[in-house]
């Protein structure tokens, strides 16, 4: 097993686009994520409801070295600062296979 | 005889099912259309819509009274967010009248089918090519309000070297509002309506017209819902917000109908340009507001739309409209 | 005769349907309907049951009869979970029993639909009317089902101060039940029916009538199929929940022939309301029990209704109720 | 990066409603969840068929102060007693924006 | 008069839904169809498909001539994955070329359904019994590549003591494929079909044939939204993988054309057979390899029979083999 | 309060069945998870599209104790470098009731 760091992002829907593509970027190539995600958080309630998109949040998970974190850091702050959301990190033991 | 259109609208069962999803969340139901049907549908119709246009038009050919519509449908899409945004800039801050601004500029493609389904019950003809003139007025008004927003907006902190984690620029967001899915299908079903031939579009019709009335049916009822959940996000609201969201639609209608009258557009398309100009988005615009305008209040903007402009078009606005132009359009 | 009217009804595409669900269980396939879709098929038949049945009454009109009618479905709804709680406290735990209860006095929408067709298969009439006895059937065998639990309920550890924490309120959970989203559309439908003009009714009927038959046959192989999926938990069951499942409904269905017979009901109407007190709930009263009755086995009380009562039902009861009422009314 | 509490809740999709009124009771204003959780437990398998939702989970997200944390726990612990479910607490970091 | 068919073929709106599909991905729409509703979809017309062919075999009864074509059927799902595997040996590695033999030999169930349609739209009759023929085809090729990938494996670490969580046997991959969703749904519906009786398959009608041509449409569509998005995946491929996704098609096509000339198979069942050869799977066969043959890569089978084969099938293939088929058959 | 593993896995959802089962046999009688999960690893995008589920992973939480955990590590191991996928563990405290 490996120390990794796990980071957990809840951000609309509509922005996982630009997170895939900010992670990508910095060549973070491990991650997941699923929709579908209701909730409620400093911009209101995200209900779920509607044709759009526009009131349900994505949840990623992504597990990484500490220096993966460490450089991408400050870009999802500056990312979450603009398209809103919460990001957890939190310590994880990866079983090797 | 205008009382007549208007209860033969509200009796109508299409709208009744409308009722019946207020009535149910009122009554704090659980009944709920799953989203992935919902969005089934919402797709049918613009299939069933697009593609009969398209065969219309193939049939009746082009002529310079489309012209005439399709620029005042234009116009109208730049015009309108335009000045709601003066309007709105008097009550709400920068993001929200922007926002607001690009929804009642932009259309409801359910308000459009459902006055085509009225002008259908009333045997009133329409050209086909009002599928275009719909799909003309989604993006122009994102784009204004867009560019307002940007005009305007001083003190915001500047994106420093990690600009690439920033905003979305205005030409990304105006991009995906044009490729957005329902424009994409009302479109590419209006062209092949056109290049189809008029017997393979034929044999379509059972599942594009016979069945059409009870999906818009069905497709009613889920509005309703949510139309309903949305109404309780109004109570916070101003009452400018709610005299904006009624009169506003009305001020378009008028002069959409002004116009129909000094340019003679025939009824059924007037009455549909009518209302796409009354109507306000409620999808299309919302997703790309959430996107590029994240700091106006979804929350506002979208009740707004679809739990009293929709609501208001669909039951007194069509027969309204209809009973106008029909006294002055000979 | 009687063995033609079973046979059809065997091979009927809808029952054979539901027998193919049975069987790609059987053999592990991996054939599912999205739970979405299969929502949305139970939505559409009640939609389309509900308008047919206000616009029949609407055509009809009130009559003494169904009052009559009306009466006995709601006494056999309290009745019914009454009597079978006492039964089956001898074997099981007071909440099993209570939600076992509730479950056969309640109704299987999809049964009532089931039968619709064999009538009309049948050409046999039956009362639009018969829409407002289903839904009166839902709910009170759930407030039976809990006054029940509530009344013998001992030894229960008492919510302390964070009551607000505890088990929701009797009021609640049938609040809740009469809310539920299949009652509300059925009733909701039912009264468009009743309030839409015969000629916008008819303009429906492509989507309401001419397809209703190949949806059921769809919804029918998704019974099927989880039917087959709770079959398997019926295996630790005791006998006695098997022998109660099919019995207590043939029972159901006697009282109601005798009443049917002494009072001169409609062999349409007669088989309808046979069915309806002979089948048992597995979609609104396992909602509400789960909630209510936390500590009652779910694995007892659908498998008996899904997996037993249900396809006893639509197999062998339905043609074997109406081969008696055919032969007892004249 | 600030130190926050993580609970996650597993209950029946149907307490959802429930387990939302006491979280904003008690002023917890950020919370996620999502529905179409499967699964086994005490109270048996929850194989996520049926049209009633009766025998599907949802799964809740609760990031928040240990304070916040310790007024909510022991009125978690009454609902999840009558309601059932399971309840995770762990540590995590917040990054702030 | 070859023009002709292609033409009408390419102009024919099911057609052009696949292209708009395909167009939508191009320029980056968000245009999707849910997938649950996608799968309904394919439910849909497999459980129309095989109705129908379940009654027109009841119709016409079986015949020799039915058994030399469910022959040709099955020796060719067995002789095309053998001979694509050595063919794809020369460039891939094992995984890879045993997982495209398996696709190869295996069939796609929506170009044989929009091969029906075709052949309806020409008016051309063809046997029921086709449908069986197409269930049969589905497993035998996953069987034939499985096993060559387990003769010509070698080096493979063996699994420990922990055996039962190692790989999955052959024997349960293959049970699975064929019970896999599909197949039951299709042979199903063929088996209740045959069973019911004239009358009452027609009653269902309205489902399954008024409206089967729209669904069509809207499925193709929801096809090119997919081809769309494997295309991409082929730009880092061998020209080889290419190559072999239209020429092996046209080899198997040539095969069946030949064998269908010299054994007098009637023109619309020959058709149906030669395209269920020429087609590769992308449903069935991918969700069995990646369960038993995960180190096979999937971004390379799949595009090659979603993103190439099938395209070419129904676009240039039907119409093409269908030409020669009318040239060579009286 | 009592000291928990929590097991994360991320596998093609196709291998659910066999997870199970794995989980079944080896007497861990609590776990949840759900599908949809897009992402990307070793083996490429799931995208999630597609009629056969063969581009979309299934998310597994079991939580159990060190000793069932330690049990079946070493066969999750084995399973996961034939099924391919993810495997995180930390530490969580299970909320009593
Ligand atoms: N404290 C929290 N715990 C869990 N989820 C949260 C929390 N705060 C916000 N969220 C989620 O993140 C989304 C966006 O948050 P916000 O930008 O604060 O509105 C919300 O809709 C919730 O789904
Ligand atoms: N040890 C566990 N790990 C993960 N999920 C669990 C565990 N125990 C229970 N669950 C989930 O919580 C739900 C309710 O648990 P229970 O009330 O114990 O039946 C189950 O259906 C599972 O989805
Ligand atoms: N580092 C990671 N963080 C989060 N999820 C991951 C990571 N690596 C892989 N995954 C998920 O696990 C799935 C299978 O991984 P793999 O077998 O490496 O392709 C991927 O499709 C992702 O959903
Ligand atoms: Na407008
Ligand atoms: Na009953
Ligand atoms: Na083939």
């Amino acid at each position: 097993m490996q120390a990794y760091k796990k980071i957990e992002v809840i951000i609309p829907k509509l922005e996982s686009k630009r997170l895939i593509a900010l992670l990508q970027r910095n060549g973070i190539k491990g991650y997941s994520y699923w929709g579908g995600i209701r909730g409620s958080g400093d911009r209101g309630l995200q209900d779920g409801e509607g044709l759009s998109e526009a009131f349900v949040n994505a949840y990623f998970v992504v597990a990484c070295s500490e220096e993966d974190f460490n450089r991408i850091k400050e870009k999802l702050r500056v990312f979450l600062s603009d398209a809103g959301g919460v990001c957890m990190i939190s310590d994880v033991d990866w079983l090797i296979h | 005889m205008s009382l007549d259109i208007l209860v033969n609208n509200l009796f109508n069962p299409t709208i009744l099912f409308f009722f019946l999803g207020l009535f149910a969340v009122w009554i704090r139901s659980d009944l709920a259309i799953p989203s992935q049907v919902s969005k089934f549908l919402s797709y049918y119709l613009l299939f069933c819509i697009g593609l009969k246009g398209g065969a219309e038009l193939s049939h009746s050919g082009l002529s310079a009274h489309i012209f005439i519509v399709l620029a005042i449908a234009v116009g109208m899409a730049v015009m309108v967010p335009l000045y709601s945004f003066f309007i709105l800039r008097r009550r709400f801050n920068l993001f929200d009248s922007a926002a607001i601004a690009a929804t009642y500029g932009s259309i409801s493609a359910v308000t459009f089918i459902t006055a085509i389904n009225f002008l259908q019950d009333n045997a009133v003809p329409f050209g086909g090519y009002m599928v275009a003139a719909m799909a003309l007025m989604e993006a122009p008004a994102i784009i204004v309000g867009l560019v307002l927003a940007n005009l305007y907006k001083q003190n915001e902190k500047q994106p420093g070297p990690e600009a690439e984690e920033g905003p979305p620029s205005i030409r990304m967001v105006v991009q995906e509002a044009i490729a957005n899915g329902s424009v994409v299908l009302i479109m590419g079903s209006f062209v092949i309506g056109i290049l189809s031939s008029e017997k393979s579009v034929a044999t379509l019709a059972p599942f594009t017209q016979d069945i059409f009335k009870g999906m818009l049916a069905f497709f009613l009822l889920d509005m309703g819902l949510l139309a309903g959940r949305r109404l309780s996000a109004l109570r916070q609201t101003s009452g400018f917000a709610i005299r904006f969201a009624v009169l506003v639609p009305l001020a378009n209608a008028a002069v959409v109908i002004s116009l129909a009258y000094l340019l003679h557009i025939d009824k059924g398309d007037a009455l549909l340009l009518t209302v796409l100009c009354a109507s306000a988005s409620y999808i299309a615009v919302p997703a790309a507001m959430r996107i590029s305008l994240p700091k106006a209040n979804a929350g506002l903007y979208v009740p707004m739309s679809l739990a009293l402009t929709f609501p208001f078009n669909i039951v007194l606005g069509i027969p309204l409209y209809y009973f106008i132009l029909n006294q002055i359009l000979s």
